[in-house]
């Protein structure tokens, strides 16, 4: 399957070490429902999957990471997708660790990678409004300059806003904020998460396996973060000031860390549809109805043939998303390949999951099985960075190109 | 494009309308599935038998007005609309109460009826076991005769309502091993022979009751242990070992026109429709608002469809029909319609359905209705039934 | 089943007639193959069905008709969609015929109706463009005053532009032509199908078994069709012209005949879907694979009990838009569930006739089995008066109304 | 999203491109199933030979160029892009030719290759028999052992390419009686015993071909009757009586990379997509306009994974790897994409497509993408396939 997928033999082992530590310290899924030691076992898992590289695998050598890429990413979030294991993988190594890579801010990367590389700290990028939308060129908060009583800027810019859905938001050690500026554009700014003005609330989300915080702030920071982006030409015109340089950085930030999040997370997919696919045809062939196992009934076989199909072909466009972000590709093509995966594999999961609860009957809507968690794992990952249809638009809009009336009428007369 | 209703049905349904908005409880009473909800579940119930509409098709003697079966659809119809509290009686409502008037005796009705309408007992279900869910050939729990009466023993599981519930009903064993139906039929006559229909008492020596917790966290469903527990030879319904042609005409209720009331789903696609009146067409997922547009239009069609096909059997059945494989029609019918409401309502609502909680509001529906084809026998199985009886395909 | 939707005995007996005639006179399929004598046998079969007054159903009997409604129209369009009998009644009988009893012209109707009830003569409605749309509030041909020399209007309309899709067009004898008038507004117009100017050509469709025209007008004609319409109330304000109240009468009558002809045709299409299935089911019964039919294949049972549920649904829907079209509902509500009827057959018909083609297989696209022909009436009808996301999205603006923004942020905010 | 191909395979595809766009016929040739078309399309296939492009992938000495099959699936694209006319050997190009390189002697490759690579020997297949379509186990056209060779009789159906070809292969049983693979199943191997993989002349005695006529007026299939007619020992593949093991290597191909190769799907979606940016926004469908672009971005997205897919399989093979279940995959998913491709189209044509004639046009290639699955087995068998072979579920 991994050759298949054009995976190197290095590669392959990094899936067997990651699959290996999680058979070994399997995650604890009771974590939101407050089972005691929950939160501290996948801490500790997390800890563990640092400790084989897992965190700092995107991250370059010189920041403290391993400087593996997108492909390596994917296959650690394929395997933590089959299990659902609740870690931050997604939210502090990938979305967040990208946001302050892509800012250029060097001095910012030196303070705060090196602490995510290895899983000591975990960083959360607070972004969208409750209406979602991540959109790169705008911001739920809103960032002003802090003027002093004789109307001098002292430096220090207000934050505040109320950003949803940040993942890992309520336990990061590290909150980076998107905000847009009163020049216009947006900036990324560092907040302390101890302050007052700062306050995180863990939301209670439908799927209970990943952390999604809301996140209310009216408080000082320092500026936004800045440095030479690192694709992509500077500015032209006027010698930039900090914050006019920041508006570009910025929305150039967001669009690199939203597509190599959507890779990742189209990986995770793959992995949870896979695996929910395994234990559906599993159950199918233990439970019995009618005298023999019901996966011996040709209309359940061939619902699961056809999900089969679709798990393959999903798994082919994660990794080839994974494979041309690797590859240096512009950040257009890897934007529309991030798309067609984040929508295929959003539609597979849903499809899959779906189709698990069905096969289960009565038993999948209980805690014995874990048909119920692949499904809310479906609906909230197919949200996450939007919906199929916001990702359809985008490749519409990319590749197919507004539409122009068709004049048919004169070649039809006759 | 409301149905042909004559005057006088026309002034039920004001009748019942006007008493709906005076009464349905708000905010909503807690949940059925906890002590107090039940409790307070009960409560209502006895309010609605107070104003002779628990059961209005029931005959005066038992609690109901006689009304038409028409009449009843409006009667929930209007239920629904006025987002009325969950029948915590349907079982013995909808399931027993129907199978009393077929096969019950005299006796019977006059005992088991009026305490049901005004929920001073209250039924549960006793149809699964493990390893026999839509397959009741293959029910093990047996009902062994001695003097006066029978001894059950066995487990019964899926029993919805038992957690709280006084009394049940369900298929047991009297004679000869369990079965099983074979090949994909689930209707081999033969290998439902043997099997008895009895009401007992969950609180009776021998009864014991385990709550399954479902991922919303309340007893939904329950187990019942049984260990040599008398029942009477009055709580037989029906001919000893003819259970299964008795429970057939339950089934055909539960599955066609009692539980999932067309008015139902006027409701839910009404819910539906008011959602995208208040979604956001600048959403993330704009350009496919229109899309969704006529998704909305689609279930505003297809709730109207089913209620059409409803009334079609109703008529059918006023004029002296039976219900028989047409009510595998509807279930397919509403349980997909069921699934397509809510997959709609949550690609209108987007990322915001995440934000209600794990097991509540769209996305809680979304999961129960597709969980939900378990409750009357699978749709596969009603797949076979249409494919067999009403399009003559071979087993 | 014709109890289940409510039909009288009389209608059940109308029913009964129709098929009897139907089996005794089959119709000819291969009308457009230009097989010989296929159209003089269909011809024949128009009259015999109007001589049981199948042509007349739906007209008022002091024009020659029989005085019965939609609901004993929609008898007889299921019977002939099950045979697709390459006949007039939708054109005809009830398109063309709508349009004239709606323009209210007693002049017209006494001249026209009594022709097309007794089914000597056949009618066709030349209304929308290449592009296809049926708005009731536009046409493809344009119609001018004529002027002479001395700058006077002399009673002569000129008719200019191409319609397309025109039911029967190339063989009927009475053509009603839908045209924008100058002073805003649609008229009807009633040409002579024998002058130069007015250029006929069958149009080779899809769907082989229904008769479609392109008529190329730029012809002198006499002044629209006017009157008091049927329903609604005159306009009101300056006494009206012939021509200002045909502005209105014409939208009416279009949008009259549009919502009638669509009842008509989704009858028509449950007709043709259930003829479809079974034969679709016999043919599973016959074909043996691997040692028994396909029938007893679990899968391919399960696809026909789907598709068996669909067509009871899409009967009970277009029977009820029959009803309230007979009961005098107002033209909103007609039109509403006219809309829902076209939508829902459309669509059932479609999905039925793609079944069929894929369990037939191979013979599925030969001469020998109809299977083909039902998917091309599927085809040719569901785009008909407007494909169902066209009737979908007037359900939705009549039923459910603009969208307006959602407020949720705040509610979310904590 | 070009796959990663090294720049000698690059220069090929340019080589490729600029042959075709040379050479590739405009106005396009006239149908294949004519007897003009035929010979045309012969013509075009020698012209292909004589620019070493007939087929890539073989050895040279056979009148290929020894090609990887990433490379073959470069020239594959190219011809798709290029809008290059129907292969009329494509029966003995894709089913034929890697039967021989897998179970065929060197005498017969060096004596059947070279010609059929110049077309001028075309090959039609002769599988299906009336009552033995996607089940070989059934077939009953009879091989009987004579002197020297065999003596065929029986009658074979739905052979594409037959009314005009020269020559045919195929199965014919030549020990014990025409059995059924019994059951759900379509592989119970010791059914298959028995039968014999042949090759024929079209034109020896006792054959007659009777053309069936298509839905588009030309004889794309045609039947084979046979009567006692010779074949020598020189024309049997493989070992008599394994005919079904040495033809299943064959319906691989057939069913995964051969007939249907991702350029194929490429081309259809940038057709699609041309249609869509020619489409009317304003038409009768425009509330659903932005769901259609979602539907051709959908198309896109497809396309290409099917690429990704076919990719992937092909790198296993030039490993090493053999192509066994997977085709079953690409088979479903092919034939299903290439039927939503059409409707995708259709509803953006609207009653346009109508006007297009009955079996031309989008309208035309829906009809034939619904029959499809016919080609190469039903995709209800490619399922079962998936569901017993790769998902391990019992028969």
């Amino acid at each position: 399957m991994d050759a298949l997928a054009g995976l190197t033999p290095e590669q392959q082992a990094l899936r067997e070490s990651v699959a290996d530590l999680l058979r070994r310290h399997p995650a604890r899924l009771d974590e939101e429902a407050g089972e005691a030691g929950a939160a501290e076992a996948n801490a500790e898992l997390w800890r563990r999957l640092a400790g084989i590289g897992a965190a700092g695998l995107a991250i370059p050598e010189r920041y403290g990471g391993a400087g593996a890429g997108p492909v390596e990413t994917s296959i650690v979030a394929e395997e933590l997708g089959r299990t659902l294991a609740p870690v931050p993988l997604l939210g502090s190594a990938v979305l967040a660790a990208q946001a302050i890579l892509g800012s250029g801010d060097e001095q910012a990367c030196q303070r705060l990678l090196p602490g995510i590389a290895s899983g000591s700290r975990i960083a959360a990028l607070a972004w969208t409004g409750a209406r979602g939308g991540w959109d790169p060129a705008a911001a739920a908060c809103h960032a002003e300059r802090r003027v002093q009583r004789d109307g001098e800027a002292d430096g220090i810019w207000t934050l505040t806003g109320t950003a949803h859905y940040v993942l890992d938001g309520d336990v990061a050690d590290v909150l980076i904020v998107a905000a847009s500026l009163p020049e216009g554009g947006i900036g990324l700014f560092e907040a302390a998460t101890d302050r007052p003005g700062v306050e995180r609330q863990a939301a209670a989300g439908v799927d209970q396996t990943r952390r999604l915080a809301t996140i209310r702030l009216a408080t000082g920071v320092g500026p936004p973060l800045t440095g030479a982006a690192p694709t992509g030409p500077a500015p032209t015109g006027a010698a930039p000031t900090a914050a006019t340089t920041a508006t570009t950085v910025g929305t150039q930030a967001l669009t690199r860390a939203r597509d190599l999040a959507c890779v990742a997370l189209s990986a995770e997919q793959v992995g949870a549809a896979a695996r929910a696919l395994e234990l559906t045809v599993a159950y199918t062939k233990q439970r019995i109805q009618f005298g023999r196992p019901i996966a011996s009934f040709q209309a359940v076989q061939h619902r699961l043939a056809e999900l089969h199909a679709l798990v393959q072909s999903a798994r082919a466009l994660a990794y080839r998303a994974a494979q041309v972000a690797a590859s240096g590709a512009s950040q257009a093509e890897v934007g529309l390949l991030a798309a067609a995966a984040k929508s295929c594999c959003s539609d597979v999961l849903a499809k899959v999951a779906a189709e698990a609860i069905q096969l289960h009957g009565a038993i999948g809507v209980t805690w014995e099985y874990d048909a119920h968690r692949y499904f809310k794992r479906a609906h909230g990952s197919g949200q996450l960075f939007g919906p199929p249809a916001a990702h359809l638009a985008r490749i519409a809009d990319a590749v197919i190109g507004p539409a122009e009336p068709l004049a048919l009428a004169d070649d039809l007369a006759f | 494009m409301d149905l042909d209703l004559d005057p006088a049905d026309e002034a039920f349904r004001a009748q019942v309308r006007a008493w709906l908005t005076e009464h349905v409880p708000d905010p909503p009473l807690p949940s059925v599935n906890t002590a107090a909800g039940f409790a307070a579940h009960r409560d209502w119930e006895r309010m609605l038998a107070g104003a002779g509409l628990a059961a209005v098709s029931w005959p005066a003697r038992y609690g109901g007005r006689d009304a038409s079966v028409a009449r009843w659809l409006v009667f929930e119809e209007e239920y629904y609309r006025a987002g009325g509290p969950v029948r915590v009686g349907q079982n013995g409502l909808f399931l027993l109460a129907p199978t009393l008037f077929a096969h019950g005796t005299d006796e019977q009705r006059d005992r088991v009826l009026p305490p049901m309408a005004t929920a001073e007992v209250v039924w549960a279900q006793a149809w699964s076991e493990p390893g026999a869910g839509s397959d009741l050939a293959a029910i093990r729990s047996a009902a062994r005769p001695v003097d006066g009466g029978w001894l059950l023993s066995g487990q019964k599981t899926w029993s919805s309502r038992a957690a709280f519930a006084d009394r049940a009903f369900g298929l047991f064993r009297s004679e000869g091993p369990p079965g099983s139906s074979g090949g994909s039929s689930p209707r081999n006559s033969t290998a439902h022979r043997g099997l008895t229909y009895l009401m007992f008492d969950l609180r009776a020596p021998g009864v014991t009751v385990r709550p399954i917790a479902q991922l919303d966290g309340e007893p939904g469903f329950a187990e019942i242990f049984l260990d040599e527990v008398f029942v009477p030879d009055a709580d037989v319904i029906g001919t000893p070992g003819e259970g299964w042609r008795v429970a057939m005409s339950t089934a055909s209720h539960e599955r066609g026109l009692s539980l999932r009331s067309p008015g139902r789903f006027l409701a839910a696609a009404d819910r539906l429709t008011g959602l995208w009146q208040r979604s956001d067409a600048d959403g993330p997922a704009s350009g496919a608002h229109g899309a969704v547009a006529a998704r909305v239009a689609d279930a505003w069609i297809a709730a109207r469809a089913y209620q059409l096909h409803t009334f079609g059997v109703v008529a059918d059945l006023e004029a002296g029909g039976t219900l028989g494989a047409e009510s595998s029609l509807g279930k397919v019918f509403w349980s997909e319609l069921d699934v397509s409401l809510c997959e709609t309502a949550l690609d209108l609502l987007g990322p915001q359905a995440e934000l209600t909680g794990p097991e509540r509001g769209w996305p809680g529906s979304y999961l129960f209705a597709l969980a939900g084809p378990i409750y009357a026998g699978t749709n596969e199985i009603q797949r076979s039934v249409i494919a067999e009886r009403l399009l003559g395909m071979p087993r």
